[in-house]
């Protein structure tokens, strides 16, 4: 009874939707018509990016209502979601994803890091940006990228 | 009331009755065990209160009135007061709140309270040939409760657990009264219930004893007292 | 002779024929010449009681053949009905038999003991006077004692089985003899006729079915007295463990229903007592409930096997024990119904059975090992034998299309509609027995998902099940022979029913209808010949339309997937989460695989588990070695023959005291024993 | 009765069509409950939909040592579901199929199809797909004594098993599922209906947690058309498992045979109605739960097995309990 008046006093809290992002979106994301599965590869990031992963797909920003959903497997994913500089460790785990994930697939580097490998550049443990190991569609700025940043990433591919 | 919306009511009213009862089985939280057991209060008082709309006595809704006020209000109240009485001491209350390992586990003592609800079907043939109708073919019933309340009160450590049992035979055995002779007298009804309400409070004292000694109220303790 | 007698005889014939030929010829042609001899005879047999069960009864009586009352035959048809199904398991068994025996087991003996068997198992649901049966039991018993110790030589657990075989048969012998002794003693005549219109005093009547159905229960393997089953079944070789397993325990099940509702006909005028039936029942409840169980988290495909057999024959007492049960109410239609539910799970479990065994054979002819947890793999390297063994699988396990789901149809169907008729007694025991089968059915899902898709699917956990390489034809002609009746009996039980409804007819007089409790082809729409329809109570079910409807379900689906599909299929590496490769012991192996249930049902199985870790010498942190042991062993047969055992041995030792090797004492105690007797008899008036 | 069976045939179509249709809408209205009550915005009722549209046009993947029981076990799954649409009395009581197959028939049909499933799982040889197996077939060994026994408890009142012919009873006499027997199986058999389906408090439909993962341990190899047809068939056996319960405890509005076009339309509005407000309450229901601990479900079925079990004693206890 007391989570049923919780329920009732807190009431809605995802925020009314933001305009749908301008820019174009991969050719690929067009198949996907409203529905893209997301699996997340943390690839060596400071977990920075999944805090603001977990808060875009949380209650307040609610990626799902887009049609976004993160998945288990990547053969259920369309997309992966990709966080960190490539370590050298996952390296080749990071490939094995990307291949393991049915056509047509994207990938989305979120981050400074995943992008160009932020203040890890050269790093001896780092094999490299996103880019370096699969063929990156979409990047997310920021360090680590605001939610809504990543929200709007995210519907770019739904086109939602 | 016609013959079958009375044999329904009654029905239904044993069956929440019985319900309440195996179910106990099922919980583990003792709080949410009382709740079952003021369940069951209503559901006894709901059995009289037809038997009394049947039989057109005024005196037997009142009776069911103060048996549902006593079942599933006095008692269960009380109950919750030895629940909510924190133990003494930095709390264990997780673990007095709940009937972690019963002798028995849950699953087991589930399909045993099944094979008691045949038995007491099978035993209980005799009386319900007597004199068959609605209220005595319900008999099964109150002794399936009986046998269940027996089986709590011989495989749970808590006392709260244990007493709960305890009250469940005596709902069982008020409610046969009622169904066999469809009525016992007011005068006795509460003699019997002023001796359950005594037995209640000796055994709150017993268990607010118990924890002052032992901090915890698993009865299995007590065997230290013999050794 | 008409025409079951003169099939019958030549089965015989054959039988006898194969035996002494078969020690003649060279060990090349050996096993040929036997298989085909004894898949003959099986052939004729099951023809002979194919036309028994059409109505064509035969009796005979040979005077001179066995000292002092001679052999007497008879074939009804519910004799008939045992006798095909022993023809049809021959059948596939000596066809197989053919190619298995390649390992090793082209030996004179085994050879001319194979059709021997048989033909015991031929002539026991025939036999029509005690001395008869109990000839052919003891005779069914050697052989299969025998064929049970054809590997003593390479397996030292061979020596065991057969011990506890021997012993057990045998004690069920002595008290099958002693049952039918005093009923015989009571009708004075031993042929059965004769014991059909005898009138017993009620407790020698109870005591002749206590007596029997201890006998007939042990040689069905029913729980408590199935100890041999287990130990026996795996031992054997394959086609051997299919005769025994689908055929001769099923002699059991003919015992029973002979003795207890045919043979005590005249001793129970006025009904049997009800507590007959509900002992059998109660003993097949508990017979599938453990034999279930044990398959269900046992490693040995063999020994699963066994124990699924205990289960099977179970669940036929179980219907056997509610038909007993409802003819003592008053009930004949649910009592045929019930009895229809039984005969038609015996056909069902000797066809799947026989299947099982003989794929469980395959594979350890192909790998040389029975244990699952090592086996996988089998899908790419023995594919007709994987397949095969699903249809197996997919029978025992209860599951529509297969034909197990018919029989255990029939027999929830005779439970669910008694209550009215069956009083207290049945009030009580029929919810339970509805619920022990219906958990029986699922454990038996469990446990055929495990032997299935642990044994035969994924990849190989050793290198022995990586070597396999499919079977020889005759194995699988065999096979693909039981195949064949599986499929036969899933999709056309209504067929088959009319015969066993005869059958029922001679053990339940009057109850069944000429046409049978459950009538198959009835004029109608042409959809009405495929479904059963329960006569009586209301109750349909067609396997063939479901059966129908679920193939063109899938076919439908996958046209309409290959319609909206855009692009192609394509092989792509495991997903192990990127780290890989994903060696084979990563697999969930059989035990992994009953954990959950074994925890599930701890306080039945109490599985012994033990783990041993070894640290490295320099940090009791850093682990060296973990070893893990888990045996389930046979809670019933540890706590029951356990003390029994022990006390055995404890008179052995104290008799060994007896005998101390003076030739003084043993002449003493000649003496002592001789003026006893004379004493005794002289106080004796 | 040619009639008669036309009008059958046309309702069981129209059903069929209807589950195929509308058992992912179902799942949609679910996830979108349970977002509004977690104050989230919800992806819209069709979402379900799009996201199966999106998966038949991917590519469908095949593990490597794989073979026909990981292909085919997609392709049974849904084809046993569809199966059972057709069978089970939603709309109508008057299915042509009706006599094929009883309520015993119809669970050893889904079963079938959780086997099948089980046994893709296993062909993969990984150590999830053998974890998810491994536990799905527990369960469903579990779950079985409840369902037959509940079974019986309903077929003590119609004297029959098949489904039409319960429904057709309770339906001319309404006032019977206000008895003991009839609100203690519906209880057990919503409870085997969670187990069935995989819901909370059984297993989380929506976790990522592959360690807690029951039937979604299976499927994680499985991708494109083949993926698309499992989850179809998991929403297709939860719609028709809830249309069941709907039917055999609250049968107002299913046709009965002999009746016209404008009962089959109530009928088809009825099991829209009816199935939807299920799914509402146990959605709703499922936000107010945990997952319980694997080896905590046994308890839970060894409770329902008893309720079932007091539903077939009730039936003869009590004077008005059948």
């Amino acid at each position: 009874m007391s989570l049923w008046r919780k329920i009732r006093k807190t009431g809605r809290v995802a925020e009314p939707a933001p305009e749908r992002p301008t820019g174009e979106a991969p050719p690929e994301a067009a198949e996907l018509r409203g529905s893209v599965q997301f699996r997340h590869v943390d690839a060596g990031s400071c977990n920075g990016c999944e805090v603001e992963i977990g808060s875009a797909f949380g209650p307040v920003h609610d990626a799902e209502r887009y049609g976004a959903r993160l998945v288990a497997s990547p053969r259920h994913a369309d997309a992966l979601l990709v966080t960190g500089p490539v370590t050298r460790n996952m390296e080749v785990p990071l490939r094995r994803t990307y291949e393991a994930v049915p056509q047509p697939r994207l990938v989305i580097a979120v981050g400074d890091c995943a992008r160009d490998c932020g203040v890890f550049a050269g790093a001896y443990g780092v094999a490299g940006a996103v880019s370096d190991v699969v063929p990156v569609d979409a990047e997310v700025p920021g360090c680590p990228p605001e939610p809504e940043a990543i929200v709007a990433a995210l519907r770019r591919l739904t086109g939602r | 009331m016609n013959d079958s919306m009375y044999a329904q009511w009654l029905a239904l009213a044993c069956g929440a009755f019985l319900l309440a009862g195996v179910l106990v089985l099922w919980r583990r939280d003792l709080a949410a065990i009382v709740r079952l057991f003021a369940l069951q209060g209503v559901a006894l008082g709901a059995m009289v209160v037809v038997l009394g709309l049947r039989q057109g006595s005024v005196h037997l809704v009142a009776v069911a009135v103060g048996v549902g006020a006593l079942r599933a209000g006095l008692l269960p109240y009380l109950m919750r007061r030895a629940l909510d009485t924190p133990p003494p001491g930095n709390g264990t209350a997780g673990e007095e709140a709940r009937e972690t390992r019963p002798l028995v586990n849950v699953a087991t003592s589930l399909l045993a309270a099944a094979v008691l609800a045949l038995v007491a079907y099978a035993v209980s043939q005799p009386i319900v040939r007597l004199s068959p109708g609605p209220a005595t073919q319900a008999v099964p019933v109150a002794l399936t409760v009986l046998l269940v309340g027996f089986f709590v009160l011989v495989t749970r450590r808590r006392a709260l657990s244990q007493v709960v049992g305890f009250l469940l035979i005596d709902n069982a055995i008020t409610a046969t009264a009622f169904l066999t002779t469809s009525g016992v007298p007011l005068v006795v009804e509460l003699g019997v219930s002023l001796d359950v309400l005594l037995a209640v409070l000796v055994l709150q004292v017993l268990t607010t004893r118990m924890r002052a000694a032992f901090g915890g109220t698993d009865l299995g303790e007590l065997r230290e007292l013999h050794d | 002779m008409n025409v079951p007698g003169t099939l019958l005889t030549v089965a015989l014939g054959l039988c006898l024929a194969t035996a002494l030929l078969a020690p003649a010829v060279p060990a090349r042609i050996r096993p040929a010449l036997s298989g085909l001899g004894t898949a003959a005879a099986g052939a004729v047999g099951a023809a002979a009681g194919g036309a028994a069960m059409a109505g064509h009864a035969w009796s005979a009586w040979l005077p001179d053949l066995l000292p002092l009352a001679g052999v007497r035959l008879a074939l009804d048809p519910l004799g008939g009905l045992f006798v095909a199904v022993t023809g049809g398991v021959a059948v596939c068994a000596g066809v197989y038999g053919i190619g298995y025996a390649r390992h090793g087991l082209s030996g004179r003996v085994v050879q001319a003991t194979l059709p021997l068997f048989v033909a015991s198992m031929l002539l026991v649901p025939a036999a029509a006077s005690v001395s008869t049966l109990l000839v052919a039991w003891e005779l069914m018993a050697i052989t299969s004692l025998l064929l049970v110790l054809a590997e003593h030589g390479r397996r030292t657990a061979v020596g065991g089985a057969g011990l506890w075989y021997a012993v057990m048969t045998h004690l069920g012998l002595i008290a099958i003899l002693a049952g039918l002794a005093g009923l015989a003693a009571g009708a004075h005549g031993e042929a059965f006729d004769q014991l059909r219109a005898a009138h017993l005093p009620p407790l020698a009547r109870d005591a002749v079915f206590l007596a029997t159905f201890a006998g007939f229960a042990s040689k069905a393997g029913v729980v408590p007295l199935h100890a041999w089953l287990p130990r026996a079944h795996p031992e054997a070789p394959s086609h051997v463990s299919a005769l025994m397993s689908a055929a001769m325990v099923n002699m059991g099940v003919y015992g029973i229903a002979r003795v207890g509702l045919d043979l005590l006909r005249g001793s129970s005028e006025g009904g049997a007592p009800a507590w007959w039936w509900l002992l059998v029942l109660a003993a097949g409840g508990v017979s599938a409930m453990y034999g279930i169980l044990q398959a269900a988290v046992s490693a040995d495909l063999k020994r699963l096997l066994g124990y699924s057999t205990t289960e099977n024959m179970g669940l036929v007492l179980m219907g056997l024990g509610a038909a007993g049960f409802f003819a003592t109410r008053g009930a004949p239609r649910l009592a045929a119904l019930a009895l229809v539910a039984a005969l038609l799970h015996v056909v069902n479990h000797a066809a799947f059975k026989t299947l099982l065994f003989q794929a469980a054979g395959s594979v350890l002819y192909a790998t040389g090992t029975r244990d699952l947890d090592v086996l996988g793999g089998l899908r790419a390297r023995m594919p007709y034998t994987t397949a095969l063994f699903a249809i197996g699988a997919l029978a025992a396990s209860a599951l529509p299309p297969g034909n197990g789901f018919v029989s255990e149809w029939l027999l929830l169907q005779s439970l669910v509609h008694a209550i009215p008729a069956s009083g207290v007694a049945g009030a009580v025991a029929l919810p339970l027995a509805v619920g022990v089968v219906a958990l029986s059915a699922g454990l038996a899902v469990a446990t055929f998902v495990k032997a299935f898709g642990v044994g035969f699917l994924a990849r190989p956990r050793s290198p022995e099940a990586d070597r396999a390489v499919e079977s020889p034809p005759s194995m699988l002609g065999g096979m693909g022979l039981a195949a064949l009746c599986c499929a036969a009996l899933a999709l056309g039980p209504t067929v088959i029913v009319p015969g066993l409804a005869r059958a029922v007819g001679t053990l339940l007089p009057g109850a069944a209808p000429a046409t049978g409790p459950v009538s198959g082809p009835v004029s109608g729409p042409a959809m009405e010949t495929v479904t059963l329809h329960l006569s009586g109570i209301a109750g349909t079910m067609s396997p063939l339309l479901i059966a129908a409807a679920v193939v063109a379900a899938i076919i439908l689906l996958a046209g309409a997937v290959r319609m909206l599909a855009a692009r192609g299929r394509r092989v792509a590496r495991l997903w192990d989460c990127g780290v890989g490769p994903m060696s084979a012991r990563m697999q969930y192996t059989a035990t992994s695989f009953a954990e959950p249930l074994q925890r599930v049902f701890d306080d039945v199985l109490r599985p012994e588990t033990d783990v041993d870790v070894t640290p490295k010498q320099e940090s009791a942190y850093l682990v060296e070695r973990i070893r893990f042991h888990a045996l389930v062993p046979d809670r019933i047969e540890r706590r029951l023959y356990g003390p029994v055992l022990a006390a055995v041995d404890a008179v052995g030792r104290r008799a060994r005291a007896l005998a101390n090797g003076s030739v003084h004492r043993y002449l003493a105690y000649g003496f002592w024993t001789l003026t006893g007797l004379l004493i005794l008899l002289a106080v004796i008036p | 009765m040619s009639g008669d069976l036309m009008s059958g045939l046309i309702a069981t179509v129209l059903q069929v069509v209807l589950v195929i249709a509308g058992a992912p809408l179902l799942v949609g209205l679910m996830r979108q409950v349970r977002a509004r009550m977690e104050g989230r915005a919800g992806a819209g009722v069709p979402q379900p939909w799009r996201d199966l549209r999106k998966l038949l046009r991917k590519e469908p993947t095949e593990p490597r040592d794989t073979g026909w029981p990981f292909r085919l076990a997609p392709l049974v799954l849904a084809g046993t579901a569809l199966v059972v649409a057709a069978v089970v009395p939603l709309v109508s009581t008057a299915s042509p199929l009706d006599s094929a197959a009883d309520l015993f028939a119809v669970t050893a049909l889904l079963a079938l199809g959780s086997v099948a499933l089980a046994l893709g799982g296993l062909d993969t040889g990984t150590a999830f797909g053998g974890m998810g197996a491994s536990r799905e077939v527990t369960v469903l060994a579990l779950v079985e004594p409840t369902i037959l026994v509940s079974v019986f408890a309903l077929s003590v009142r119609a004297g029959s098993t098949n489904l039409g012919a319960i429904v057709n009873v309770t339906e001319a006499d309404p006032m019977r599922v206000l008895s003991p027997a009839s609100l203690l199986a519906a209880v057990a058999l919503a409870v085997v209906t969670i187990a069935e389906t995989g819901r909370i408090p059984v297993d989380n439909p929506s976790t990522h947690l592959e360690l807690t993962m029951i039937h979604e341990a299976m499927v994680l190899e499985y991708s494109g058309p083949d993926l698309a047809l499992i989850e179809w068939a998991s929403a297709a056996r939860l719609t028709v498992l809830l249309g069941l319960l709907g039917s055999l405890f609250l049968p107002w509005g299913v046709a009965t045979a002999g009746t016209g076009a404008l009962a089959v339309l109530i009928g088809v509005a009825a099991f829209a109605v009816k199935t939807a407000a299920l799914g509402v309450l146990l959605a709703v229901g499922e936000v107010f739960m945990a997952k319980l601990r694997l080896f905590r479900i046994p308890e839970l079925l060894a409770g329902s097995f008893l309720l079932a079990l007091l539903a077939v004693a009730a039936s003869f206890f009590l004077a008005g309990g059948a």
